[in-house]
């Protein structure tokens, strides 16, 4: 394991159990092919993602956050995903601001069933993150 | 009587640098409750590993690097050095990061830092030690301590309670009490339990229903501050005094060397002056802070 | 025959160029329009015409707001620790504030004290302190209240005095009588001039207008340590920041805390404040949850403990907690209404 | 309506208001210890109404302490101020029937920082600063200078939409205009936004280096009610208590995230910071945001949901996959 190549970009993937862990599952057990440069974290529901996390996947040297919930009207619990949508939306804009490039910070909408769409949106991100520089925003020199 | 101001016994720098942890091996772990461990280590450095002298009631920080450190008290008794142990309970950053750790792991040690127990003091004394919880853990340097010495002292009364039967620290030295003769040792437990036959109920309470005298003797306390609390005015109502009543506290602490400032009881320094006092010394803080 | 010095203010220049070559000279400066002692750039001497006191104490300059202690790493053998030495520069601090550098004085015991700490005491080491007498004292000012006056000079080793065109020069320690002896371009001072400095100094004493009684102050506070209501009222507006503390020139809690990435890491120590609940928050319980014993600590702390301890208050009059409160809670309102032992 | 006039009304409402057992504690201003300042006078005593004052300086945003205080109040409230007590009964911090809202509508308040940069001189060196109607006129050594008074109001005084209080129970003083005005340049939001992303990023990391973190930006803020903040949690460390730069800023872009939707820009984070960092011009850029991609104002309606908890079903969707 400690051999392991260091994949670029790095993105970490905070996944609602409800339907994008299981559409990411889905998009391994049908064998769709994707990039390799995710990392995921399973949490209860998208309106679980304080937008802290998100800053301290940055601050750790991640290259993108991907947060990915169920679509709109499918949220296990009804409304945690529009307040996902809420908050991501105010984060985004506002890092953007801060001077962090929006490319970092994305969200997806993955049912269980769209194992495809994980795939392709996980092969976007990956490619737009490679068009931007490694995450060096937290580095003590330029 | 006052507990002596500064530590009096010698300094085992790193270096010339007080804050520099020495690195050493846990040896041995031993769950004593779900929650609390007593973790077994020696010194890496062959040369600290003879030199290493301590007193009961003297704490040291320990570091896992990277997490930070924390001040809990030497366990084991000066007299029996082969290892140093201290137990701690699994409550925030470093304990988690210590539980963690299992048998081979490098920590970080520096210290012994605060005054520990007065031993001329206690010499010819009745000893009536009071603990509650992980509380016995310094007491029970000192105890082993006394056993070891057992010629310098007069009666030893222990009086050591927990919230339950599961909850009682350092099971296999309550064993070994309770068959020593020479030992009387009394445990109880906050509320009825299935299995239990010993006494039942807060530790202050049973204290009072021992009552043993206050003549010669001194007491040694230590567990939760509330324990603490209410342990003091059972004592005094047997008729101890200020000067009779001897505690060790522990407070929030960082540098362990009276400097860093949090763990004060009015102008004293728990770490620097303390950990052990007399009621005498912080009466006049105690009810309000501690 | 006079033994004090004097030099034409705009000749500053010239005995900083000199003292430059063998010390670290540190000015007052603005760094983001804050000001603090930092290092002097060679040239500019413009700084003396603003400057009444730095925001930032002189502490900063010996306890930093955050430094490494030593750093570590991990490889199969274990780890390993390598300490992180301040370094040996020798500083000098010029136009150093009475208050400040009596402020020294009282860290210098606290980082003495038992334990010595290396890395105060290792910057501390060989800083020589320039004063400049205070002309236009700050309305929250208060040295004189506290033993002190705006041209005390019993903790640096050299005072200068503004009279006017000039500054008067005077040796006050033996480090400060050798360091003037070696010191070129600067004249011998006449009896005028000493007479001037005493006008200036009178009238600087005159000038700080906000006063405390400390008598008994320690007696006091312990008595009513006990007065939650007393202390209650005292504490209602502040906001439990740590501004008061932070930069106040004698405050010196801190922190340590690990930062660690993969097998390297290192222990910094920062400034802490005894205003934060979390300051002694414990797992289980935390003495100080309350406002009002945070307010308590830090008052007694000051004028009580550290005096039981060390035999002077921890206090010295500098004003900058009334300054720069958020809401203008004030020492030495709090001081002044203390209850009276009955 | 004139100031002396407000006061006069104020203490016989104060008074009142505790003579009758409406309330417990009255929350107001008194005069500071320092020239121009005032200070929160938060009393029991029906005596202390007489110390109540109103002037251009009275900065604090008081809602900050109704969280902290058992009982009911009568707090003095500006424009600002009584939108941050809204929020506070949005997000259930506080009941409406607790509060008496005694409204100052409120013409913008100076800034003495300003007026020191503009003359050069601190504070405690001014004879006085007189405030007249457009005008503020500062005296020194005898001698007035008189400035424009947008030129020396708090920049979020300039841009402050609602100088009426938007809750209240009686309101102290006739409703008055905005006053609009340049805001500092050098920190503007439209000058930051012109600058490359990578040179803003610079910016700030620059700003923070200097943060000591005293959290005063938080302790002040009466929109930072948690009862633990996120900075203080051990387990997981989400920021370093080490104060890093890097720390510094996570620290004040997550604050200002939490507090979307609650800042009403009443500018204290900015005018408590000791280290001069240029706070409102995050809080400004995220009270921006929240506007333009909600169409929400901060505490205008006790009765709506907080920002972050509500939604529509058809919102902003297009940055999302």
């Amino acid at each position: 394991m400690n051999q392991e190549p260091e994949r670029k970009p790095r993105i970490l993937g905070f996944l609602c159990r409800w339907c994008s862990y299981a559409g990411a599952d889905l998009a391994g057990t049908s064998r769709k092919k994707y990039p390799a440069n995710i990392e995921v974290i399973r949490v209860p529901c998208s309106g679980r993602v304080d937008p802290l996390f998100v800053i301290k996947a940055l601050r750790l040297g991640f290259d993108g956050v991907l947060v990915s919930g169920c679509h709109p009207g499918d949220c296990h619990y009804q409304t945690g995903n529009y307040r996902a949508r809420r908050r991501m939306a105010i984060t985004k804009k506002f890092l953007e601001y801060v001077g962090v490039e929006p490319q970092r910070i994305q969200v997806s909408w993955v049912s269980a069933s769209e194992g495809g769409k994980f795939a392709e949106v996980v092969a976007e991100i990956t490619k737009e993150l490679k068009e931007i520089k490694p995450n060096r925003l937290f580095d003590d020199e330029e | 009587m006052t507990v002596t101001n500064m530590s009096q016994g010698k300094r085992f720098f790193a270096s010339d640098n007080v804050y520099l942890p020495h690195l050493a091996i846990i040896e041995k772990i031993i769950e004593e409750t779900p929650g609390v461990k007593t973790f077994h280590f020696n010194f890496k450095d062959e040369k600290l590993r003879k030199e290493f002298s301590f007193k009961s009631g003297q704490f040291a920080e320990y570091s896992v690097l990277g997490v930070g450190e924390a001040p809990f008290c030497i366990s084991s008794s000066p007299s029996r050095s082969d290892h140093l142990e201290f137990a701690t309970q699994q409550v925030g950053k470093v304990t988690n990061a210590l539980h963690r750790l299992g048998v081979g792991a490098e920590i970080g040690v520096r210290g012994p830092y605060g005054n520990g127990f007065p031993l001329d003091f206690l010499e010819g004394k009745n000893l009536i030690f009071v603990g509650g919880g992980i509380g016995l853990a310094p007491l029970r340097s000192l105890i082993w301590n006394a056993i070891d010495n057992r010629g310098k002292y007069e009666n030893i009364d222990i009086i050591y309670g927990a919230r339950s039967p599961g909850d009682l620290c350092f099971k296999y030295d309550l064993d070994t009490w309770d068959k020593d003769k020479t030992i009387n040792i009394v445990s109880t437990i906050d509320k009825e339990d299935k299995g239990w036959s010993g006494r039942v109920g807060f530790v202050p309470k049973v204290l009072e229903e021992v009552a043993p005298s206050a003549s010669n003797a001194v007491a040694i306390v230590c567990g939760p501050p509330v324990m603490i609390r209410f342990t003091f005015p059972v004592l005094i109502k047997l008729g101890f005094t200020p000067g009779q009543m001897i505690t060790t506290l522990e407070k929030k602490m960082k540098c362990g060397i009276g400097k860093c400032g949090r763990c004060n009881i009015g102008n004293l320094y728990v770490c620097r002056d303390g950990p052990v006092f007399t009621y005498a010394q912080i009466k006049n803080f105690v009810s309000s802070e501690y | 025959m006079s033994t004090s010095k004097k030099i034409n203010k705009k000749d500053i220049g010239k005995i900083l160029s000199q003292w430059n070559q063998e010390f670290t000279v540190l000015v007052p400066s603005k760094e983001g329009d804050v000001s603090k002692m930092a290092r002097w750039d060679g040239k500019d001497t413009g700084f003396m015409d603003s400057h009444r006191n730095t925001v930032q104490p002189v502490k900063t300059n010996f306890f930093p707001p955050m430094e490494e202690m030593f750093s570590f790493q991990k490889d199969k053998e274990g780890y390993h620790i390598e300490p992180v030495s301040p370094g040996e520069h020798k500083l000098l601090i010029f136009a150093i504030r009475p208050c400040d550098a009596n402020a020294l004085a009282i860290l210098d015991v606290a980082f003495k004290d038992g334990y010595e700490d290396p890395y105060y005491l290792s910057r501390r080491k060989g800083t020589v302190l320039i004063g400049l007498g205070c002309t236009n004292p700050y309305d929250s000012c208060f040295c004189t209240s506290m033993g002190s006056s705006p041209s005390d000079s019993t903790n640096v080793d050299i005072m200068l005095t503004d009279i006017g065109d000039e500054f008067l020069i005077e040796e006050i320690t033996e480090t400060g009588k050798e360091m003037i002896a070696r010191t070129e371009e600067l004249e011998e001072a006449k009896k005028a001039d000493e007479a001037k400095a005493k006008q200036v100094k009178e009238a600087s004493y005159n000038k700080v207008t906000r006063k405390i009684d400390t008598k008994d102050i320690d007696k006091k506070l312990l008595a009513c340590f006990e007065n939650k209501d007393y202390w209650e009222e005292v504490s209602a507006k502040c906001i439990s920041c740590g501004i008061c503390t932070f930069l106040c020139p004698t405050c010196y809690c801190f922190d340590i805390n690990d930062d660690s990435f993969k097998k390297q890491g290192a222990r910094f120590r920062s400034w802490d404040s005894c205003a934060f609940p979390v300051y002694t928050r414990m797992p289980m319980e935390n003495p100080r949850e309350e406002k009002w014993r945070r307010v308590r600590q830090k008052v007694c702390h000051k004028f009580e403990f550290f005096p039981m301890n060390f035999g002077s208050i921890a206090c010295v009059g500098c004003g900058r907690c009334i300054r720069l409160c958020p809401v203008n809670w004030d020492i030495t309102q709090a001081i002044e209404s203390v209850p009276e032992i009955t | 309506m004139k100031n002396s006039e407000i006061e006069q009304r104020l203490r016989q409402e104060a008074k009142a208001l505790l003579e009758q057992g409406k309330v417990d504690y009255i929350i107001g201003y008194e005069t500071g210890s320092l020239k121009f300042t005032t200070t929160p006078l938060i009393t029991r005593n029906k005596d202390d109404v007489e110390r109540l004052i109103v002037s251009p300086f009275i900065v604090n945003n008081l809602s900050v302490y109704l969280t902290e205080i058992k009982g009911k109040a009568g707090i003095i409230a500006k424009g600002c101020d009584s939108r941050s007590i809204v929020n506070l009964m949005q997000d259930n911090k506080i009941a409406r029937e607790d509060v008496v809202i005694m409204g100052i509508p409120c013409p913008g308040l100076i800034d003495l920082k300003k007026i020191e940069l503009l003359l050069g001189k601190d504070r405690d060196e001014f004879d006085s600063v007189i405030r007249h109607n457009d005008r503020a006129v500062t005296t020194i050594n005898g001698k007035e200078k008189d400035f424009p008074i947008a030129e020396v109001l708090f920049d979020n005084c300039l841009e402050c939409e609602f100088p009426v209080p938007q809750e209240y129970d009686v309101l102290l003083g006739e409703p008055c205009a905005p006053v609009t005005g340049e805001v500092s340049k050098k920190t503007s939001i439209k000058e930051l936004e012109a600058m490359p992303r990578g040179e803003r990023w610079n910016y700030w990391k620059e700003e923070f280096s200097r943060c000591i973190r005293c959290y005063a930006c938080r302790d002040i803020c009466p929109a930072c009610f948690c009862q633990r903040c996120f900075v203080e949690e051990s387990e997981p460390q989400w920021v370093s208590p080490t104060p890093k730069w890097q720390d510094n800023l996570m620290f004040q872009v997550t604050r200002n995230i939490h507090v979307a939707g609650r800042c009403t820009d009443c500018g204290e984070c900015e005018r408590v910071c000791p280290m001069n960092i240029p706070l409102r011009s995050l809080a400004k850029k995220m009270y921006d945001i929240v506007d333009e991609q909600f169409q929400y104002k901060a505490g205008m309606d006790k009765n709506a949901p907080p920002l972050l908890t509500a939604y529509e079903a058809a919102e902003a969707e297009d940055f999302i996959r």
